[in-house]
């Protein structure tokens, strides 16, 4: 049970990490805010391990949902504005 | 035309009270001092719920009926079983076995909520997933579109019919 | 039956309902990354995946310290369903459409 | 074998999955089939907490299950919102 535990810790965090990398490194913002509502969820499970589910509740509704809901439109609303700029859009990728 | 009584109206001020209630109740655990918030969420709930669909349903015909319950659940959850194992099947095998395309069915049913119960149902089905509802046609996306979907669509339409006791006679709109 | 035996069975129907629903996990995980297309990922998703949760949820129902805490489980299940298939379909509506996908 | 040492191996199980998941969120190639995959990650991640919930004793984790599915519903509700005026219907 306890190697099991750490194995258990041992994915989440590696694939925390590899999820923070890549929501900082991607070069298109709507791809980036969909990793960082996938950031969030995980973040959540995170908190969730370490048995503090008022804080993962928190995580999850704040930094997720509502972060993420935003960040969507204002990524939507970013673009939008590229393109009637007449700009290359969001092909930057 | 004799409409069948409902047994139970989930439909009207004092149902959805009820039903509001009993969620909170499942929420907070029933924990007799959570009511000083449940019981001010609970009754704005039942407010915006009649302010943003006030339909109650003519004569009460929209009302759920416990009747069409007991049918519907069992077929629900069958359904949904042979769906998932349908799709796991398809999936796992060393080369994917699907064919997929578009199909289009004309639905019967009058009572638009009764439409948003059959278009989530249809994508449990087996094979099926509701893409769009327009001009009173859905199109329906099947994994294997060489097969026949209208008979399992008229049969789970029955089901939902007797669910919220409509009659599949009133025709399209 | 006395009662180590009852909980010994219980334990066992619990342990290979979830590995049940593991497997429609992985079901679901794989057709989301092998199918070739948009649709026929969101079947996968949708149908896979409710179906796993429904087999872990009553893995872990037997597990429940009291009645609501079951209740609340079978809730969760219920709007995870309705939440599943009616995102599929708004998804789905979206793609046959083609509105707003050079947007976001 | 008791039950939660099984859970937590499934739980383990169910987060490769989910890691496995992810490479649909990065490649996509569409903006819906990462908003897919997100979906995908909320039940698993519902999964997950509900065996945490088991294994580790913590009964309000169903709270935060319950927050996962509101946020898979809000977020497939702000991806698929159109525009005004685009569509009628």
């Amino acid at each position: 049970m306890p190697t099991l535990l750490l194995l258990f810790d041992l994915v989440l965090l590696a694939t925390l990490i590899v999820l923070a990398l890549a929501t900082v490194l991607s070069p298109e913002p709507r791809r980036a805010v969909m990793l960082f509502i996938a950031f969030g969820l995980w973040l959540a499970l995170v908190w969730a391990r370490l048995r503090a589910p008022d804080i993962a509740l928190a995580e999850a509704a704040i930094g997720a949902g509502m972060g993420g809901a935003l960040m969507l439109a204002a990524a939507r609303r970013a673009a939008h504005r590229d393109e009637a700029a007449g700009g290359d859009g969001d092909k930057r990728a | 035309m004799i409409r069948p009584r409902s047994l139970h109206r989930f439909m009207g001020p004092l149902g959805r009270l009820g039903l509001f209630s009993a969620l909170w109740a499942v929420l907070a655990g029933g924990s007799p001092a959570s009511w000083i918030i449940g019981a001010p969420t609970v009754l704005s709930a039942t407010w915006a719920s009649l302010r943003l669909h006030p339909d109650t349903g003519r004569d009460g015909r929209a009302g759920m009926r416990l009747l069409g319950l007991v049918r519907f659940t069992p077929f629900f959850l069958l359904q949904s079983i042979r769906g998932g194992l349908d799709v796991a099947l398809r999936v796992l095998r060393p080369r994917v076995r699907i064919h997929p395309g578009f199909q289009s069915y004309r639905p019967r049913l009058g009572d638009p909520l009764a439409r948003v119960v059959f278009l989530d149902t249809i994508s449990l089905l087996p094979g099926t997933l509701s893409a769009d509802l327009r001009d009173g046609l859905i199109h329906i996306h099947a994994l294997d579109a060489r097969d026949d979907l209208e008979p399992g669509l008229a049969r789970l339409e029955a089901v939902v019919a007797a669910l919220f006791g409509d009659s599949l006679e009133s025709g399209p709109r | 039956m006395d009662q180590p035996t009852f909980g010994l069975i219980l334990n066992l129907i619990s342990t290979l309902l979830a590995c049940g629903g593991a497997l429609f996990f992985i079901a679901g995980t794989v057709g989301l990354l092998r199918l070739p297309d948009l649709y026929s990922r969101l079947h996968a998703l949708t149908k896979a995946d409710n179906l796993g949760l429904g087999l872990i949820m009553l893995a872990v129902l037997p597990q429940a310290p009291d009645l609501f805490f079951a209740l609340k489980m079978l809730l969760l299940w219920v709007l995870v369903m309705i939440a599943g298939a009616t995102g599929a379909h708004l998804i789905a509506k979206r793609a046959v459409r083609g509105d707003g996908e050079d947007i976001l | 074998m008791t039950p939660s040492t099984a859970f937590l191996a499934i739980a383990l199980v169910l987060l490769i999955t989910m890691a496995a998941g992810l490479v649909r969120v990065i490649i996509g190639p569409s903006p819906a089939d990462r908003m897919m995959a997100a979906q995908l990650l909320g039940t698993s991640g519902i999964a997950v907490l509900l065996l945490l919930a088991a294994t580790l004793g913590i009964p309000a984790l169903i709270d935060v299950g319950l927050i996962f599915a509101l946020l898979a519903a809000v977020s497939v509700a702000a991806f698929t919102r159109r525009r005004i005026g685009q569509d009628r219907s």
